[in-house]
This record gives C-alpha cells, structure tokens and sequence, in this order.
C-alpha cells in the first residue's frame, strides 16, 4: 500500500483536519469530527443533510456550502456514519424548516440514516439515491447503489432549497431527479481501505471490472481489458436502455473518475460518450468532468446520463460555492 | 441463569475478544464479496465496548446489553451497526433481570425480529440471519451449549454456497456464491464466545 | 499500461477533443488542435500564451479564461509544444497589446518558445517559471524546472491583465511571483507514456522518489517510503530554506496532486503542511488542493508555498472562470 | 560531391529509417535519464519529412536540408526538435549547391555553432554535441566515411560515464551518469545513415 498517511487508523481524522483548514471561509468541523457544516446558515430553508463512508472524497463533504448540502457526516472509510452523526447535524443546521436527508441506497446508510431520523425528534424526510444501473434490480434484493449520480441530486435539491422550496417539495424534486439519473463504472485498478492495508480485490494486468460500485465492490463481470469507445459503448449502452430517453432529450453527462484516473482519460472519455449519445440523437448541454465520487485509489471512471428539462437546467446551473463545485458565486 | 457482576465483565470481554482477534479474518471475507471493513468495524464497536466495561458490568444485564447495543449502534456504522446494535439493545429490552432460559428463548425471538426489521430482511439471504436464526431454533429446542456452538460455526459455513439477496454482497449476484457470509461469521464468533462464557458462569 | 484510451497515439487529440466539447462555453479549439483560445477576447488587453508538453492536464488547457490565459498551446505527451502552435496561437488571440508567453524553465519549451518569438512578428515577452526546488540550481546547469508554481503565476498575471496592465508590467510582475514561488513534489508510483506502454521509471514497493519532477524524472533520491508528516517536513522544509519567508509571512499553500492520487491523501497532505508551516511562524490565509498540474497517472503529490502580498491576495482572489479553475464567476 | 534526384531521396530515407527503426531503443534511453519521448520525438519528425519525400527530393540539396530542418522543428517539439531542425535549416543555408567536400566542413561548423547557440551549451555537457563536435573534427580533418562513422559509434558511447549538465538528464545530477545520452544516440545513428549514403552516392 502506498499512501500518503501517517497512521492508517487516522487517516480519515487528518484529512478532514486538512479539508477543514483549507475552506474556513466555507465551512466548520462539528465536535468530535462528526459532520463538517456550513460556516452561515439561512434562516428558514430546509436544511439538507448527506454522508456516507468516507473515500469517495469529495463527496459528501466537498459539497457543503451555499447551492449545495447544509452538512455532511463522514463515516469511517467505506462505512456507513452513525445515527449519532446525522443527529448532531440536524441540531446544528436545522433552522426549524425541517430536515431533508439524501441518502445512497446501501443498506447500512439507509439504516444509520433511519435510525437517527427515528431518534432526531424533528420533522426529518430522505431522499434515497439509486443511479447504478450495473446492479440488476428486483423487489427481492438491495437494489441498485448509489453512485455518482448522487451529486447531481444533491446539487438540484440544494439550488431549489436556495430559493425556500418547502421539505415535501425538495423531496419529490429530489426523487424525480434521481428518477431521471443513471450510472455505471469500470475499473482498471483496485482500491486499498488504509486500514485494510492490502486491495479489495484484485485484476490482472488485461482485466478490467465492468459495473464496479464506488466501494471497489466487483460488478457486473469481470472482462478483458478494453478501448475507450467499447468501454463507453456499454456503460453508456446499460444507462440508455434503462433510461430510455426521449429521442432528442438533452442531458447532463458526468464522467467522473474514481480517484486514480487523470483528468486526460476523463475527458478522453468524455469525448467517446459524447459521440455514442449523438448518434442516439440525445444532446449533451451540461458537462461535469473530474473526479467528484471516488473510490480511495481506484482506477476507473463512471459515466453518470441525467435528464434535463427548463427547471433541471436552471437548478444546476444555480450559483453554488463548495469546496468541490463552485460557479456564480 | 443470572450474571453476577464478575460474569458479566468476562461475558463482555469474552464478546469483545472474539471479534477483535478475528477482524483479519472478517475483513478478508468482507474484501471478498463486500468492501473490506467488516472486521475493521466490530473492532472499533467492540473496542468502545471494552473502553466502559467497568461501568457496563456495574449495570444489571438487561441495562448492560442495551448500553451495549447503543454503543454498537453509534461506533460500528454499516450495515453491521445497526443490526448487531439492534440485536443487543432489543436483548436488553426483552430479558428479565433474573432470566429463566425461556426468558433467554423469548428474548433472542425479539430480538431476531427486530433485526429483520432493521435489515427489511429474512432468513436464507446470506446474511448473519443465517446464524441468528438456526442457533436460536436449537436454543429453544433445548441444545446444550456445545450444540448451540457447533450450530453457530456450522451455520456460518452453510452461507458459503447461497446466493446473496441482501447487503452488499448481492451487488454479486451469482459471484456471491462460494464465500462465507462476514457477517454470519462475527455472529458465530460472538454466540461462540458467549456459550462457552455463560456455560461456565449461567451454567447455561 | 492500463489506461481509458483507444490509440496510444491519439489519446491527445480525443482528450483535447472531449475536452473542447465540454467546455464550449467558454472556449474553441484553434485549427489542427494547435491550441486551445478563450471564445470571447477584451480588446486591448495584453494576451497571455502559456503551453508545454501535455500530460500535466488541467496545466494549460483548463487555464484559459477569463481571468487567466487567452491560449494554450498543448504539445505531445511530455514534449514541447512546437513554435508553429505559439504562433498561431498568437495570431488567433493578440488585439494588439502584445503577446505574453509563460514558460516553464525546460529547455525544450525555452527554445520552442523563443523561435516562436523569433518568427512571430509580433511584440512578444515571456515570463520563465522556476519554482522546483528540487535541482540544484547553477549556472552552469539547465536551472530549477517550472512546476506546479507555474498556475499561480498565470492565476496573478492573468487577473492583472484582465485591469489592463501593460505588457511590461506584467512581465515583472509575473517575474516576481515566480520568485516568491517555490515547490517540491514526492512519487509513491510511476507514470506511464501512453505511446511508450511502459513506466518511465520503477519504483520497488518501499520505495519513494523524492523530489520527482512533472514528467516523471527522478528526484533527488530515492529513499524509503515515508509518513506523510516525514514527506511534508522534507518538502516544506526544502521550500522554506530556498525561499526563506519573512517570519509571520502570508502564503498561498498549494498541495497539488500528480494524477493518481486522491483528495483524501492531498487534504492529509494540507493538514501536515500546514502545521509544519505553522510551526515556522509563516501563516496560510489561501489554499488550493487538487490535482491541478499533474504527470500522467504518476502517484504522489507536490507541495508549493507562495508568498503574499496584498496585490498578490487580490489578484488570487480575483474572478476566474476556466474549466479548472473558477470563482467569483 | 553532389547529389542527383535519386541520391538525395535515399538519403533522406536513410536518414529517417534510421531513427524510426530505433525509436523504441531512443525512448528507453530517453526513459532512463529523461522523460521517455525522445524516440516518439525523432519518429514523428522523420515520418512528417518521409511524407514529402518526393517533394523535397525535388528541391536542390540546400532547400532540401532547410526543408528537412523545418518540418522537424514544426513537428518534433521537445529539445531535440529546435536542435536537430536548426542543424539542418543552417547546413541547408551554409552549403552551396555543389559542396566540396570543405564546403561540407565549414557548413557543419555552422551549423554546430547555430544548435550551440539555441541550446546555449557546448560539448562536455552530455547532450547532442558531444556526437556533433568531434565527428565534425574527423571529417574537418580529413577522415574517411569508415572513420566518421565509427566515431559517431564511439562518441555516442562515450555519453554513457558523463555527467549531464544540459537537457533533462541536468535534473539528475550524479544519477545521469552511466547511461548513454539519447540524443547523442539518435544523432550517431543519422550519421551513420548518412555516411552510408554519401559514400556510395557522392564518394565521400
Ligand atoms: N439487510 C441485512 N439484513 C441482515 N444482515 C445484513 C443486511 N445487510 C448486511 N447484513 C450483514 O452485514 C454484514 C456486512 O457488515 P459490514 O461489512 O460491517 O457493513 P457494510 O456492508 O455496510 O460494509 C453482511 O455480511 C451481512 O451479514
Ligand atoms: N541545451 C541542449 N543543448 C544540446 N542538446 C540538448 C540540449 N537539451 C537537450 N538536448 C538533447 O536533446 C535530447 C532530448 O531530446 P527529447 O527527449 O526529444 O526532448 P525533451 O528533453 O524535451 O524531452 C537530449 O538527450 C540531448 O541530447
Ligand atoms: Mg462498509
Ligand atoms: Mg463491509
Ligand atoms: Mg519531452
Ligand atoms: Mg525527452
């Protein structure tokens, strides 16, 4: 394992150290380091509340600030946070409109989230994000995970709260844009959990993991190295049969690397995804390039199609002020 | 089958021991069809469990497993956090101070439903439900200790061949199958360390 | 080599491709791909002409924009743009108030510069970046490279040229942010060349290269791998003693990631930095942390310090609005 | 010591399969003590002159080398690109149409001196000059095609103990010695290219 950390117990706690030093103009570490909150909160907008395990910086973190998240609760590495965190970050954020939680579909978040809404003693509503279409879903089974497409979700969700929309509203906003957002990865490389000390899984050096999930999670199959183009003919092939756009549909395109691939491959990839939804006759008006949802140290990258109508476009293009996405302000 | 004070810390720390010595182990299995931190979680729960151990054997055993299970439930995180600290709290909530082995019976009954709750999950999902609930079946028929035991490791290995429906192993699908449950497998350790405790001091 | 690439030898030109289509908005790609201009230019202002070798994205593509370069001229992976890239560049971008190249200290991209000067017929200055520590400096040598440092100087002397400074002007000024500016960068993994298929170096899985440059050059020396805190302490410490700060000065702290590794990791980095910095008696007000001039899918980071001034905080913080870089925009 | 049409294609063939065969070899070199381009370098400019062959063939020996210069500073980049196209833009303007063979002695001179002075550097600093200077001393005093050709061998070779203080191997220090500079290799090779060549073509 080659990491740039001290203790592999204490990477989490350091980073966010460093994370919190670096935005003070932002943002605020809570006590203990259980959630990073917005330095100025406004007074009678629902308060929008994520987290989740901690390596897919800079999610969830990266996006608290105007536009975006009212807090974040970093679990441990690849660990769901505990109820105690959203609790202590529904104190701290919310300013009596209510709290709305937006939450990956994994179990464990989901639980810890229900837990803490169970225990928080105010009105408290979730959004729960499920992007991947890599996981084959039925009404048997988990269900599909929360991937990148989460941003986009949180993103929309926290323009629209920006302007007072009330907590029933944001919720259904929120799960509309889900319901019009997909996702699918590739990974070339594995990741290492620091305190792990060894990676999740392993591949020879001409495999590749088709349909990862942002925990290093093997996928769909496991295949021989491939191009570019191949590679972004079947995730964007996965997410277009799902999603099952409109012809002439425009949409936002989110190719997101998973922590190791340089922003070269990205918009390389960019370039490949574009080409196949113009042959679909879907127009691509909004780009996000870059490694917003990683995976620790994984190589790979996800390509994350959302619809867009009047209202998406003007929530996404919304001044916001994070960490990790800024523009308008 | 009551705890005295001295039966209660080494039940504890019995619990503790089993999983902290065996995270390794259950990270590894976790790295196989999950995404590593199984071990690394019930260490950090179980440690923050040993941290107060003075304090949680002053209390009596129902008030003792729900301090536990709330530690759990705030320390571990996952999906393993809530289950196991649901496991224990609802333990709490459901033993008499002086339980009877019927008590123990009904009690764990509660408590496994309780985690189906929690998990919107059944037995034969490839998850710690598949110790859970077959150990509990042999307590109730009235197994012995050794038999409890033998049921719990047993019934860990019989998730290795089914097809995960729930966690994060069912991301797997098919390629799930083959690999021993982690969950199942800290559940094992712990109903093992706890049997050979509370037949010593419960005479169980 | 495990890349998202289709032809080892045309990954610059689909990057540059999906690159230019994402970001539409604000930029055009010149003819050939020879460069990469701002869509709209303002009369009269000196224009800002940076590029190098490519490889190092977002360095320069994703710096040109308001508030920072009017072009950037990408050369080969790793080689030099050639002089017909500048002059075009600057025929494309230039209204007439003179042409600004920026240059990092490589030999390759002095002498293609300077025939682009030569041959340009146009009013042309150039501003030379220096700012790794790492060589030894001489004049009998090559001198220090232009590394990371590099974007801070375009940062400055892009948001002072957008106030009209005259060329000459920001020529110096440009020459004295470099000399407030120093960095040092540390490989924990080698970068691989798409069209050479192998690592440039290799490195054993202790091992670390300590003082690496942007293209994967070896270091100082190869040493043992080390904390984070050891790593930092030599960095900075090297910085410091080149740069030897005034106690109690102000700096800009970039902790700059070289493509393959992680925010978790750079913002760990920032925590170290910053408390040996503090340590120093020098006080951070501005950071900046990402993988902003990289090598490839090299693994390891760079830390930069600068020094500020007044000017120097204002023109930082000054609006930008590239696809790399963007605030108050 | 003039070249006709068909002399002057195989000599620009020559030069640039000489290069483009050992590309691989140059950018291993280039891998060790710089940044792995310098074969990709050298093969992208003699793949631009290869594609213009007949219509540089068609020019005049000079306009041909200044031809050849200019396509390789306009397509190699990196050091070598400057360096190399500068050498052949100068020989092309330095030699008259039908060179002596002190035509040729004196355009090299000038030449060097042009690629010293873009490079601003001297033999002894472990770059392309270290093969430039002393071949061109052999042919100045008199040597055979046999002679400048093995000189052009043996000085490359002669960059392998020497320390760099030019060029990207510079950032090495110490650590750039013991392994052959690359565009001294690159340069031996196009020498000897051209050796062959001439000495056929033009009884060298
Ligand atoms: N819905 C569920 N019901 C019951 N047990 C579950 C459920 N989901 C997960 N588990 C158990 O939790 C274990 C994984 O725990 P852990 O690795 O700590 O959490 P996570 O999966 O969030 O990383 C699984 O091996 C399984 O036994
Ligand atoms: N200042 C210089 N003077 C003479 N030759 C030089 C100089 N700098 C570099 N070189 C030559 O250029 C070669 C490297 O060329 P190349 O790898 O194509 O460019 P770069 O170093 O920019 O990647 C070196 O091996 C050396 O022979
Ligand atoms: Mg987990
Ligand atoms: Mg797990
Ligand atoms: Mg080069
Ligand atoms: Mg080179």
């Amino acid at each position: 394992m080659k990491k740039l950390i001290n203790d592999a117990n204490a990477v989490l706690e350091e980073s966010l150290d460093g994370f919190a030093a670096a935005h003070t103009d932002i943002l605020l570490l809570g006590a203990g380091r259980k959630f990073v909150r917005r330095r100025t909160l406004k007074q009678g907008k629902v308060a929008l509340i994520s987290g989740g395990g901690s390596g897919h910086e800079p999610l969830h973190a990266g996006y608290v600030g105007l536009g975006m998240l009212d807090a974040a609760c970093p679990g441990q590495v690849f660990t769901s946070p505990t109820p105690d965190q959203m609790i202590e970050a529904a104190e701290a954020v919310d300013t009596g409109a209510g709290v709305l939680f937006i939450v990956k579909n994994y179990e464990g978040d989901l639980m810890n989230f229900t837990m803490a809404a169970e225990m928080a003693g105010r009105e408290v509503a979730s959004v729960v994000t499920n992007d991947d279409v890599a996981v084959e879903s039925s009404t048997y089974t988990t269900g599909r995970r929360g991937v990148a497409g989460t941003l986009i979700v949180e993103k929309m969700v926290g323009a629209a709260a920006e302007t007072g929309m009330p907590i029933a509203a944001l919720k259904s906003l929120g799960d509309e844009v889900n319901r019009r957002t997909r996702s699918m990865g590739v990974a070339l490389l594995p990741c290492t959990v620091p305190a792990a000390g060894r990676p999740n899984f392993t591949l020879a050096d001409n495999e590749m993991e088709m349909g990862v999930g942002i925990h290093g999670e093997p996928g769909r199959r496991r295949v021989p190295l491939a191009s570019a183009d191949a590679i972004a003919e079947e995730l964007v092939g996965a997410i277009l049969k799902d999603l099952a756009p409109k012809q002439g549909s425009e949409v936002l395109l989110l190719v997101n690397g998973f922590g190791a691939t340089p922003m070269i491959e990205l918009y390389l990839m960019v370039n490949s995804a574009k080409r196949i939804l113009d042959g679909a006759a879907i127009t691509t008006t909004r780009f996000l390039t870059g490694s917003y949802v990683t995976a620790l140290d994984m190589a790979g990258a996800s390509v994350t199609v959302s619809v867009l109508d009047a209202q998406a476009k003007s929530l996404w293009d919304a001044p916001v002020h994070t960490a990790a996405l800024r523009w308008g302000a | 089958m009551s705890l005295n004070r001295t039966a209660r810390e080494k039940l504890v720390r019995a619990l503790a021991v089993s999983v902290i010595e065996h995270a390794d182990e259950l990270t590894s299995l976790d790295q196989a069809i999950g995404d590593g931190d199984h071990g690394l979680n019930m260490k950090r729960g179980f440690e923050a469990v040993l941290a107060t151990l003075p304090a949680l054997a002053d209390k009596s055993t129902p008030e003792m497993l729900k301090a536990i299970g709330m530690t759990l439930v705030m320390k571990v995180g996952g999906a393993s956090g809530p289950l196991v600290g649901t496991f224990f709290m609802e333990l709490g909530k459901a033993l008499p101070e002086e339980p009877a082995r019927a008590d123990l019976v009904a009690a764990t009954g509660k408590a496994i439903d309780a985690v189906k709750a929690r998990g919107r999950s059944e037995a034969g999902q490839k998850t710690l439900l598949d110790v859970l609930v077959p150990v509990q079946a042999i307590l109730a028929a009235g197994g012995d200790a050794a038999a409890i035991a033998a049921e719990a490791t047993e019934a860990a290995e019989r998730t290795t061949p089914m097809l995960a429906t729930r966690g994060r192993a069912s991301f797997l699908g098919e390629r799930s199958i083959g690999h021993m449950d982690p969950g199942s497998r800290s559940a094992s350790l712990l109903i093992g360390a706890a049997v050979v405790t509370l037949e010593f001091e419960a005479d169980l």
